[in-house]
């Protein structure tokens, strides 16, 4: 069982790394994303403390959105996606398996970059830790969550803009928590209540997710 | 197996289903112009004005039900999206599809009369109060609903993705309404309460419930309307479909 | 031993063939023939699980297969169209990749000797997107030389294959259905057993299936 | 009766929202009962087609 998990880990990471191209991509999408607000809000580091985790938080939304779509259809087209439906294996634990590289792939850099990026808002030291913590407990989530999309508009003309608009919903807790948890410690309300129920989500996201994008892969793949 | 178990297994079938709805679709019709005649009567002529916000709050009566009624529709929705995949029914998955138009129509008036409603109130069209904002977030997902449904050609496809995505949905509707209205009170605390603060007078309240059963009746005779079309379109090739357009031809 | 109990398949409003039954036995092979758009590739894929088909069963030892599913899937081996390959792994890491996944892990001193066996010696570990069409099927074909799943399922394995990967490859499967394995495949190939005789399915106007 | 519609001077708000609805609803009535017309009508002519004999000199083979 774990002997599968790992080994299509392993494949997935190896291929993103041997193409580099689209994981430099999304990075720079939200790098771009968070540094343009400044420009458009104006330079003022009031402001852009207070907005600062909201930014951050919409555009790691937005650059694991962008990310998701692929997740599933470079399998599709060439037809690993058929022979993962016909392993002895549950296919939600594959599922898990692509999700945990496409996180390990797309979600740790941004996590990683985000403090940099913090300090164009002048983030203090002690809110940017809190940042990466719920980066690190938010963006699994949002790939979990993601992956039912992208199951679900696998193979489908205009399938990432709609991925979005079908996930988009869903993932708002997830963003509203995150965010908040920055904010509270900000105004001294303290987040860990915030990151109870990020790490909450993620749990239940971790269990529901790869169950119903399971169900819906078996659907597009016919 | 009892006779009652036995014709609602027949009536999955959309070949019985199809004359069933057809003579439902006059008496919920009446019945709901009945009640919604009633229900205008006791929201403009009956309930008493009020002392705080003069005539403005009549708004209400067909905001709260409304804002019901498109929850309670994506609920339904999700029910039948259920029964569809369990079952494999084709019925189910045509009443989601029937659903969702009215569903939508609704979640979008409630934020419509919720918008008239809070610019007396607090001078503004848009406030971002907790129930407002999970009827925003509920027409969203109505409207990625819709936008699966008809990005897939393939019917079954359709059906079985636009179920899922209904429970995965209906999962997270109390997460959402829950975080939404935690984040608004974090932000405003709950100074501004929608409905909280007009007393409920008696006749409120009878006005408020007649509505709510008469914007129902609407529902199930504009859905039952609709799914006939979807079935007829779905059944197109069966021999029940094609002896019924031969009889309309010969008329 | 698999059992097809009277199976519909329709694709999009268009009822591709009803009422087809049949079974197929350890040590026994069926050819699927149909013209294009018969449904081959639609019943092929409804064997193995990977399309529901609209009424009818399919029984594997005797139960459904959308009640066994992993049980199922473990002794099915589906070659599609598609090679099932990735172009950015090595025909060396594609082969171990899927065989683990098959559920038959390979060494990678077996999985070189497989690749030699099917003719592309000098090639094993080059990313597959740089070799040929053929090479390329001879690499999704390889895992039938490592595999043990008693069911192939396979649709025009021969195609784009030079004559003498046709040569090895229909020895491949004489030598899996001479060991009780199971074959049904579609090609437009002659198919010669060395145990038994090959048993016709027709699909479209025919025997068996009707439209 | 003028005041009526008034409404206390809210007259906007609450006919904004009274209209809108019976706007919405009248008009998916409608909406509804158009497509089934339009939908009958076009299932209708495909079927004359199918069942009427073919005017084309070659013979169409009947399912």
């Amino acid at each position: 069982m774990l002997d599968i998990f790992r080994t299509l880990l392993w494949r997935d990471i190896t291929l993103a790394m041997r193409s580099r191209a689209d994981l430099v991509a999304n990075l720079f999408f939200f790098i771009i994303v968070v540094s343009l607000f400044p420009l458009g809000i104006g330079p003022e580091m009031a402001t852009l403390r207070l907005i600062a985790p909201g930014v951050v938080w919409v555009a790691a939304l937005l650059a694991s959105m962008l990310a998701l779509e692929r997740i599933f259809a470079a399998d599709y087209e060439d037809g690993t996606l058929e022979q993962m439906l016909l392993t002895p294996q549950p296919l939600a634990l594959l599922i898990l398996a692509k999700v945990a590289a496409h996180w390990l792939v797309t979600g740790v850099p941004l996590v990683l970059i985000a403090p940099v990026l913090g300090l164009q808002y002048n983030l203090s030291g002690e809110m940017l830790q809190v940042l990466i913590v719920t980066l690190l407990l938010g963006t699994p989530s949002l790939s979990l969550i993601g992956a039912i999309g992208a199951a679900l508009t696998l193979g489908l003309r205009g399938g990432g803009v709609l991925n979005a608009l079908l996930v988009m919903p869903l993932t708002i807790p997830v963003l509203i928590f995150g965010a908040g948890a920055v904010e509270a410690t900000a105004s001294g309300l303290g987040g860990i209540g915030h990151l109870y129920l990020l790490g909450a989500i993620l749990l239940a996201a971790l269990f529901f997710a790869p169950l119903a994008a399971a169900a819906a892969l078996r659907i597009s793949a016919e | 197996m009892n006779s009652r178990l036995i014709n609602w297994f027949k009536l999955s079938s959309p070949a019985t289903f199809y004359p069933f709805a057809g003579r439902m679709v006059p008496w919920f019709s009446w019945i709901a112009i009945i009640l919604l005649v009633i229900a205008l009567y006791l929201s403009f002529f009956v309930a008493p004005t009020d002392y705080k916000q003069g005539e403005g709050y009549r708004i209400i009566f067909i905001h709260v039900p409304v804002a019901w009624m498109s929850m309670f529709i994506y609920v339904i929705m999700a029910g039948w999206a259920a029964v569809g995949l369990v079952y494999n029914t084709r019925l189910s998955a045509m009443m989601s599809e029937a659903l969702a138009p009215t569903g939508a129509m609704f979640a979008f008036l409630s934020l419509w009369t919720g918008a008239l409603w809070g610019k007396p109130m607090w001078g503004t069209w848009w406030v971002w109060d907790a129930r407002l904002t999970s009827s925003l977030i509920l027409l969203f997902l109505y409207i990625g609903f819709i936008a699966l449904k008809s990005a897939i050609e393939d019917p079954r496809r359709a059906d079985r993705a636009g179920a899922i995505l209904l429970l995965v949905g209906v999962i997270n509707i109390p997460i959402i309404y829950f975080s939404v209205r935690w984040w608004n009170t974090l932000h405003q605390g709950a100074t501004i309460k929608m409905s909280g603060q007009t007393s409920m007078d008696e006749t409120m309240l009878i006005a408020m419930l007649i509505m709510t059963f008469a914007v129902w009746a609407y529902t199930i005779a504009v859905v039952l309307l609709r799914v006939r079309t979807i079935i007829l379109e779905r059944e197109r090739d069966t021999t029940w479909v094609r002896t019924l357009l031969q009889e309309g031809n010969r008329r | 031993m698999l059992e097809v109990v009277n199976l519909e398949c329709q694709r999009g409003d268009r009822c591709l063939f009803s009422e087809l039954s049949f079974t197929l036995q350890r040590g026994e092979l069926i050819h699927l023939h149909g013209h294009n758009g018969s449904g081959k590739t639609t019943l092929l894929r409804a064997l193995c699980g990977l399309i529901l088909p609209t009424s009818g069963e399919i029984r594997w030892q005797g139960s459904a297969i959308d009640s066994l599913r992993e049980e199922f899937a473990a002794n099915v081996t589906y070659i599609g169209h598609k090679g099932a390959i990735k172009g950015g792994l090595t025909a060396l890491e594609n082969l171990q990749i899927a065989s683990r996944l098959d559920g038959f892990a390979i060494t990678e001193e077996h999985a070189w000797r497989a690749l030699e066996r099917i003719g592309l010696r000098g090639f094993e570990d080059l990313p597959t997107r740089v070799l040929s069409q053929g090479q390329k099927r001879r690499v999704a074909l390889a895992r039938l030389l490592v595999n043990r799943a008693p069911l192939w399922v396979l649709d025009e394995p021969f195609v784009a294959l030079d004559r003498a990967a046709v040569g090895l490859l229909q020895g491949v499967i004489a030598d899996h259905v001479a060991n009780a394995g199971m074959v049904m495949l579609t090609t437009h190939q002659e198919v010669s057993l060395t145990t038994g005789e090959v048993r016709q399915l027709q699909l479209g106007v025919g025997a068996l299936g009707h439209a | 009766m003028s005041e009526f519609f008034a409404m206390g001077g809210y007259g906007l708000y609450v006919w904004g929202s009274f209209g809108a609805m019976a706007l919405l609803m009248v008009a998916e009535v409608i909406i509804v009962r158009q497509q089934r017309h339009d939908m009958l009508t076009r299932l209708r002519r495909m079927e004359r087609q199918r069942t009427a004999p073919p005017v084309s000199p070659e013979k169409e083979s009947g399912k």
